[in-house]
């Protein structure tokens, strides 16, 4: 994807100065950025340096953890995310997520998968549903080899298929925004091509935002990167120039360090 | 009758929520998305529609008894009306057996023939009054809210709220029963006072409160330090009886036993809750007490049968499933993942429970524990029966002894005179007990929290 | 790379050297769990021994089997009223309690004592008073019960089976001396004699003590004496118990663990919660006599009002009980379903009550069961009474069964307080295994479904 | 509409009088139902009693003593002003031992030197010396001392304490000291050999059962239903029975009462008749059921007089006591 | 490495038709296997191949879930680790493991390190333990990060950092054999270099087993190769030979497939 063809992506969330502090420890100094729609967002960076929290930031999950205190401004497509009025409830279904570490509910792998559709009221009958789950375990690469067991317990599943798990769950609902906090970390090559190939398909229509410790997958399905370090955004960019012709010293380090 | 016009009315604004708001899930690809779920905005109607109706039924229930009265009174002669007493009840009764058509006995005064009639045909327009308003304002209702009804309508939201109200009325509840409480304890309390010395009462030694006649019945012994140190003692051994027992079947239950013993005996050890507290309070009596006396005697130590050991060893045996049930469900709840960290690090079984399962589940299990230790405190039946009903300060836990609580049921259901000191103290005994637990209370939470830091 | 660096040898080594002491650390831990499930099994197994031991001898009871007359002579009171055309219901009742009543005027122990002379052998010597210790008290009001039910019993003999008098129960029992003298026995010689003949040839005989489930509370006829009275208050209250506090309470520990902002006030709350755990069960009794009875005017001696009571006892219990098993949910749960979009109504809901749900029935068992066991609150607002009659609706007035226990133990009849409050207390433990088994029942049930 | 059934409650002695009168009424008056007989103690009847007029309260309360004056008050305070008070008999309090235990005749003197906490020795008040019965009157069994009374909640202690305790205080000649001293010298028990009872008799024979050398204090009726394990202690040589308490030859009785809330009469269906009923020499008449179920019956005149006050209205003010 | 250096490696544990079953269903069927001391062991395969479950034999820790039944015979030096007197707690403690999903205790990050030596009694005392824990979360390359709060709970972490306290916590034992599963799937490339690292430093005196998805990380780290797929043992080799020159052709396809 070339530039001129970026510029047709308009802004569908903007970043400002957003600070967060756990307790007394500050874990975001200002960022302020900028995602585009119907296209894939990379943060990129070491271990700890903030990507995860700001991706929390992005669905106000960081409410949900005590002490958690977020500050600066969010908006999507021009609302304040974090204004009083906003239906937090509303603003997740709208902005779904994929956690770093996958949680599946202890439930069933179809209640797992149904359960978002089920609560939004997405699907009006049995049959319906059945097609939701279906078609979102398909989309992840999980369908076949769960298919005869789709009435087990989802904790019962190995990491890689839990982990593929939770992406069906979240694309169930079908969300507008997606924020994918390191998807494919416990994923065998094969999967991940699926799970990248879904995503490419999936910026078609939707925000993605992804965290990844791969620069070749951040290479690979992303056109804009950001790169953060101990809490700052260091560089911002499209894909091709951070990978090809970083500006920051350390954003290049990172890249060229080594190639994991 | 009633309920089945908030029957219709209930499933007519469920059903009106629901065609409305699919109405604009369907047309929702013209525009804006639907907010809410259509239950939810179905749900929303339905309160608005219920509410409006039970609050007049609601009404109805309390002043409509009132009502018929006064109307019964404008028809009954003016000699009766003017009567007050069992006459007027009697006339008032007689008037509406009439009217219910159940008739009465006897001869009928010349009034009361028509006044029945006039007050069955009352009672009759009143009730279709009635149930015609709780209609029309719950239909009022079902419109204004069915007007208000747009794609971008938080009906959810809103539905939410009022579940979140009922969740706070709930809790409510309990405080309410606290004051409830505290102002039935409190004027009573007050009278004791004025027959006896606060000072006394708080500070005394002697617990001896005897019969007005026979003299004793001075401020002297009116004492709640032995109360206090009985309830402290027998407490005390309860709980350690009870916090290993409990604590380690939980955990044997929860972590060594095979899984269909666990389901055997977890409900088993349960009973021991349901058991009558007078039951073992008789254990405690003619088994426990013997035997412990018994094997005093046998090891030289002077142990009486009815002793604070006595009582406090039945009552913790009571108390046991308090802490092993709950602590057992509590410790399955502890992500397996820990345990496993523990195990793959070649912990032992017994060092993962201790180290990581048993701090994972602290909180709850201290929930569990402060049940048990309030459970023990108040407590009566067996300490009435197994402690001796010796309300006298000794340190010695094989002799006698006796507590707040049995002292209060004591003089609460005796035969002393309840308007003096001697029913009286009760009320100041559970005032007392009731301050003194909520200090406890204070003072555990604190420590929780502090101990609790290290864990989260 | 010949040698090993002996690194992770002497750490092997060392975590031998303490292997020995902590595998018996372990062992002591096990033997520790195993002695204390075996000590609170051995306390269910001493008290439940010694209940049904005592309890046993009372489901069974002698029976006469008289044949009676209704003697003309005795009972001449003329024939029922019937309801006449054009009578008011009212006037219908009152006469035809008023033939009710001049039927229990009459001499029905004279028609009982004639029985049992009739089935004694011929000549035996027994002074009436003698004779009417042998069948229970209530018996000649049974009679005239079937009378009234049937009035056209008149001159008629038929065979009837009475209960034997608790003395004499207790006689043919042998749970009384039977080497005491007479100033020691309740029962006169000439009694104790015919009630030997009468189980010898067969006019009393032992059954299963049916009264003990189908009659209601009886003082002046101990061996008449049943639980049905106590059995149905007790259900009520259980059933009030459940519907209000398991509700009441479960809601409050989800709004204090979930929704309520942590502050001073939630502290306060939880404080208070916990304090009222701790109130002795009979300031739940004042309580309820000021509110319910005298505030709200609910009726004396009701299961309502005694349901009611109990609940405000039990909610502490199952807050502090859910609140603690809500604390143990991990938090990947909660965010897992936030951040799916479900509300937190709906995350509560939908995943963490179901986590929660054995520790709730835990709760809610351990709950009710304490409030399906206690008298002290009752005694306030008047359940601990006498009641001879099963309640119909909670409103109606009635005892329960923890109540009719404590009665019958304070009673001076030895068939009541030995083997009659063993027997109501396994019938109180039948309940409460009962309600454990359902709620196992569901239990297991919900795991299956998770 | 109105509450129908009466609603009793109070002393626990009274209770099985009560429960029996109540169930006969019910069967005999097939327009009433049997009435309600709750228990709670004296103190707890009346309080329930004074809690003001009206359907959610009581209508008679049994007592085992005389409502007090203050009482009374409380009761006119809360709107209750008709106040009838029935007194119904007699109950009988007894010593006694398990049946295999030597034969006590007991005189309150021995009583007293077996109780107090400080007894006189040779004129000097001393911490009481006495362990066995015999060493305070040789014709006592050898048997260790242990005692059984009611706890200061019952109304049988008093009776227990006036009439034995105190009596034996007086008799046993007590060194010259002020009233206060006195008293408190009457009224102090030991604490290890006595034991207070403040639930059932039932209680204080277990009591005898853990520890069989105990001397219990129990009604006369509850002894008369468990005679084969029981054996009764002469007083002043006198057997307690239903005859000697009637007579007034055996010392310790106590009068029995009920209270009536004249303000309820013809509200409540059936008050009158209950009491009539239960004053009917069928029940609390001599050789009547209550006879029977042990309790002692009063002269038939006062019974009369109870009676016609009853009819006649005669309410109780704080003045007649 | 070349071959001929490889046959210094002694067999340190050996499998023999080892199958699992979790309830009914059988997660490995038949895997036999030799693993050398003192090198590298890698485990590769599509997700939900049996990976972990293999993994969790060697240490018995299927042992603790319920309804899994390990058959087969696994050897460790020669003794059999399923004999019934064989002690299990100084198993674990021989065999170290790293979990695919890092679960730090809900202790302090001191604590969570410090446990493993505390237990097995390594420690003589407080200054032994300080240099244990600081040399092992050193090792794990997180010393740095989280030195300032050495006391505050180890759950507070970010994802890559929770997996190095796993790591950390895993040596501080000083185990004879270390199994981790997938322990840089979180982990950024630099911080992935500093695993690597102690891995091949480790290798000298330890015996190692890694799972890892990146094709790259087993060329890389392992000197012997195991490709799983769908419960079976496909093949195995020196890891050179396995990704020059694969014998099976599903090996092929997987190395080929993609490189992630
Ligand atoms: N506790 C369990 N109960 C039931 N089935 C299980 C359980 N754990 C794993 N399985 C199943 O066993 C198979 C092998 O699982 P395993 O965890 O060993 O896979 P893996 O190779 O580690 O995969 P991944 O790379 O995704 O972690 C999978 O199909 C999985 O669903
Ligand atoms: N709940 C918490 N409490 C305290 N500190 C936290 C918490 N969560 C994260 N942190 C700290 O905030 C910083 C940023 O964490 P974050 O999880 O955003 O990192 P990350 O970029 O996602 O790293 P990784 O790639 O390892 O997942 C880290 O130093 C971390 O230790
Ligand atoms: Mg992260
Ligand atoms: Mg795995």
């Amino acid at each position: 994807m070339n530039p001129a063809e970026m510029m047709d992506h308009p802004i569908r969330l903007t970043a400002r100065d957003v600070t967060v502090h756990y307790g007394t420890k500050q874990a975001l100094h200002g960022i302020s950025i900028d995602i585009p729609d119907r296209a894939v967002t990379a943060f990129i960076g070491p271990s700890g340096c903030g990507k995860s929290t700001f991706l929390r930031c992005i669905n106000r999950m960081n409410d949900t953890i005590e002490g958690a205190r977020v500050g600066g401004r969010i908006e999507l497509d021009g609302q304040d995310i974090y204004a009083p009025d906003l239906d937090v409830v509303e603003l997740r279904a709208r902005v779904g997520m994929v956690f770093q570490k996958p949680n599946p509910f202890p439930k069933s792998i179809y209640d797992n998968v149904g359960y978002g559709p089920r609560i939004h009221g997405l699907a009006r009958n049995k049959a319906e549903l059945d097609e939701i789950v279906i078609s979102s375990l398909r989309k992840a690469g999980l369908f076949e080899e769960v298919k005869d067991r789709l009435s087990e317990p989802g904790t019962g599943l190995s990491g890689g298929q839990q982990q593929r798990l939770c992406i069906a769950r979240a694309i169930a609902v079908g969300p507008e925004v997606i924020l994918m906090d390191e998807p494919c970390s416990a994923l065998d090559p094969i999967a991940t091509a699926i799970i990248e190939e879904l995503i490419d398909e999936l910026r078609e229509n939707y925000t993605i935002v992804i965290v990844t410790h791969s620069m070749q997958q951040a290479a690979r399905v992303s056109q804009k990167t950001a790169f953060f370090h101990l809490g700052n955004l260091i560089e911002q960019g499209d894909t091709e120039d951070i990978f090809t012709n970083p500006v920051n010293k350390q954003t290049q380090d990172y890249i060229m360090g080594r190639i994991g | 009758m009633i309920a089945a016009l908030l029957l219709v009315l209930l499933s007519l604004s469920y059903s009106v929520g629901w065609s409305k708001a699919r109405a604009f899930a369907s047309a929702g690809a013209s525009g804006a998305k639907l907010h809410s779920r259509p239950q939810y905005h179905a749900a929303r109607l339905a309160l608005w529609t219920l509410v409006p109706a039970l609050l007049v039924l609601v009404a109805w229930g309390v002043f409509g008894d009132l009502l018929s009265r006064n109307y019964i009174l404008g028809l009954l002669p003016a000699d009766i009306a003017t009567q007050t007493g069992p006459a007027l009840e009697t006339a008032i009764q007689r008037v509406r057996s009439i009217a219910s058509g159940y008739g009465v006995a006897g001869e009928l005064a010349d009034y009361e023939q028509p006044a029945g009639q006039a007050l069955a045909q009352f009672n009759f327009i009143v009730m279709l009054v009635m149930l015609l308003a709780a209609a029309a304002l719950g239909i009022a209702g079902l419109l204004f809210a069915r007007a208000r009804i747009t794609p971008r309508l938080r009906a959810r939201n809103q539905v939410e709220q009022v579940i979140g109200l009922l969740l706070l009325a709930c809790s409510a509840v309990a405080i309410l029963t606290t004051l409830g409480i505290v102002i039935s304890l409190l004027t009573e309390a007050l009278r004791f006072f004025s027959f006896v010395n606060p000072l006394d009462f708080f500070f005394g030694t002697v617990w001896q409160p005897g019969f007005a006649t026979t003299g004793a019945g001075s401020s002297g012994g009116y004492g709640i330090l032995p109360l206090l140190w009985g309830t402290v003692m027998v407490s005390t051994i309860a709980i350690l009886v009870a916090l290993p027992i409990g604590l380690m079947s939980a955990i044997w239950l929860n972590q060594y036993a095979p899984a269909r013993i666990r389901a055997l005996v977890k409900p088993v050890i349960e009973i021991l809750a349901g058991i009558p507290t007078i039951v073992y309070g008789f254990f405690a009596l003619v088994t426990v007490g013997p035997f412990l006396a018994g094997f005093g005697d046998l090891i030289g130590v002077d142990i009486r049968a009815t002793s604070a050991l006595t009582a406090g060893v039945v009552m913790g045996v009571m108390i046991i499933p308090f802490i092993s049930s709950l602590s057992d469900d509590i410790l399955n709840q502890v992500p397996r993942t820990l345990r496993d960290g523990a195990y793959g690090l070649g912990a032992t079984q017994s060092e993962t429970i201790r180290n990581v399962l048993l701090p994972a589940a602290l909180p709850g299990i201290v929930g569990a524990f402060l049940l048990a230790v309030s459970r023990a405190i108040g407590e009566t039946m067996i300490v009435v029966l197994a402690a001796g009903n010796a309300p006298i300060l000794r340190a010695n836990p094989f002799e006698p002894t006796s507590t707040v609580t049995v002292s209060i049921v004591n003089q609460l259901t005796g035969d002393t005179d309840f308007a003096g000191p001697q029913s009286l103290v009760a009320f100041a005994l559970g005032l007392t007990l009731f301050a003194m637990t909520l200090v406890l209370n204070i003072l555990a939470l604190y420590i929780v929290r502090r101990f609790r830091e290290q864990y989260e | 790379m010949t040698s090993r660096t002996d690194g992770a040898t002497t750490t092997t080594a060392r975590v031998r050297a303490t292997l020995a002491r902590r595998h018996r650390g372990e062992a002591i831990f096990r033997g520790l769990g195993i002695l204390a499930v075996v000590l609170a099994l051995g306390f269910v197994a001493i008290l439940f021994t010694t209940i049904i031991s005592k309890g046993l001898p009372s489901f069974q009871q002698s029976r006469l089997h008289l044949e009676v007359f209704f003697d003309p002579a005795i009972i001449d009171e003329g024939p029922a009223p019937v309801h006449e055309p054009g009578q008011s219901d009212a006037d219908f009742r009152a006469a035809s309690l008023k033939w009710q009543r001049n039927l229990a005027m009459l001499n029905w122990n004279k028609i009982v004592e004639d029985a049992i002379r009739r089935a004694a052998p011929e000549g035996f010597d027994i002074d009436s008073r003698a004779a009417l210790s042998i069948p229970e008290t209530s018996e000649r009001h049974m009679l005239r019960e079937m009378f009234v039910q049937n009035p056209d019993l008149l001159g008629k003999t038929v065979e009837v089976s009475m209960l034997a008098s608790a003395n004499v129960d207790n006689w043919l029992k042998g749970t009384i001396d039977r080497s005491l003298g007479d100033a020691q026995q309740q029962l006169a010689a000439p009694a104790r004699e015919l009630a030997d003949l009468f189980a010898e040839n067969g006019t009393i005989t032992r059954d299963f003590a049916w009264s003990l489930f189908f009659n209601v509370d009886s003082r002046a006829a101990p061996a008449a004496a049943g639980l049905a009275g106590a059995f149905m208050g007790s259900v009520y209250m259980m059933l009030i118990v459940i519907v209000l506090a398991v509700p009441i309470g479960v809601a409050s520990a989800i709004y204090l663990e979930e929704f309520a902002p942590k502050s001073r006030l939630t502290d306060l709350i939880e404080v208070n919660i916990n304090n009222l755990a701790a109130v002795p069960s009979i300031v739940f009794g004042l309580l309820g006599a000021a509110v319910f009875i005298n505030t709200l005017h609910l009726p004396l001696s009701a299961p309502l009002a005694g349901g009611l009571v109990l609940t405000l006892m039990t909610l502490p219990t199952i807050i502090i009980a859910t609140r603690a098993a809500l604390k143990g949910v991990p938090p990947s749960l909660r965010q897992a379903a936030l951040g799916m979009g479900a509300s937190k109504t709906q995350m509560v809901f939908h995943h963490v009550l179901p986590v929660t749900f054995p520790s709730i029935l835990t709760a809610t068992i351990i709950g009710v069961a304490q409030a399906l066991g206690e008298t002290a609150p009752l005694l306030l607002i008047g359940m601990n009474a006498f009641v001879a009659a099963v309640p119909a609706t909670p409103l109606d007035q009635a005892t329960a069964l923890p109540v009719q226990i404590y009665l019958w133990q304070g009673n001076e009849n030895r068939n009541f307080f030995e083997a009659r409050t063993s027997a109501a207390i396994m019938v109180l433990l039948a309940l409460m295994i009962v309600l454990n088994a359902i709620a196992i029942f569901l239990r297991s049930r919900l795991e299956k479904r998770a | 509409q109105s509450r129908d059934t009466i609603q009793i409650a109070g002393s626990s002695t009274v209770l099985p009088f009560a429960s029996i009168v109540a169930e006969e009424f019910g069967a005999a008056f097939p327009e009433f139902n049997t009435p309600v007989v709750g228990s709670g103690g004296s103190s707890g009847g009346l309080r329930q009693f004074c809690e003001g007029v009206g359907e959610n309260t009581i209508d008679i309360a049994n007592a085992s003593r005389r409502i007090k004056a203050s009482e009374v008050e409380a009761c006119n305070a809360a709107g209750v002003n008709d106040i009838r008070e029935i007194q119904i008999g007699f109950d009988g309090i007894v010593f006694a031992t398990s049946a295999d235990k030597g034969d006590f005749a007991l005189s309150p003197v021995h009583v007293y030197k077996a109780i107090a906490a400080k007894v006189p020795v040779d004129g000097e008040m001393v911490d009481n010396p006495y362990t066995t019965w015999d060493q305070i009157d040789a014709s006592l069994p050898a048997q260790p001392i242990a005692l059984a009374v009611p706890a200061s909640n019952h109304g049988t202690r008093e009776v227990f304490q006036e009439k034995v305790v105190s009596a034996g205080c007086e008799e046993a000649g007590l060194p010259e000291m002020s009233e206060d001293d006195m008293e408190a010298a009457c009224t102090t028990f030991r604490q290890d050999v006595v034991v207070e009872i403040a639930g059932d008799y039932t209680e204080t024979l277990a009591r005898l059962q853990s520890n069989p050398d105990t001397v219990g204090v129990f009604g006369l009726s509850f002894y008369e239903q468990n005679r084969d394990t029981l054996k009764v202690a002469t007083v002043d040589g006198v057997t307690p029975s239903l005859e000697t308490v009637a007579a007034g030859e055996y010392p310790v009785s106590r009068p029995l009462f009920f209270y009536v809330k004249g303000e309820h009469i013809g509200v409540i269906p059936g008050i009158e008749e209950y009491v009539q009923f239960f004053m009917s020499d069928a029940m609390a008449g001599n050789g009547g059921t209550l006879e029977g179920a042990g309790m002692i019956p009063q002269p038939a005149d006062k019974t009369a007089e109870v009676v016609s006050n009853f009819e006649n209205g005669v309410s109780l003010t704080a003045s007649d006591l």
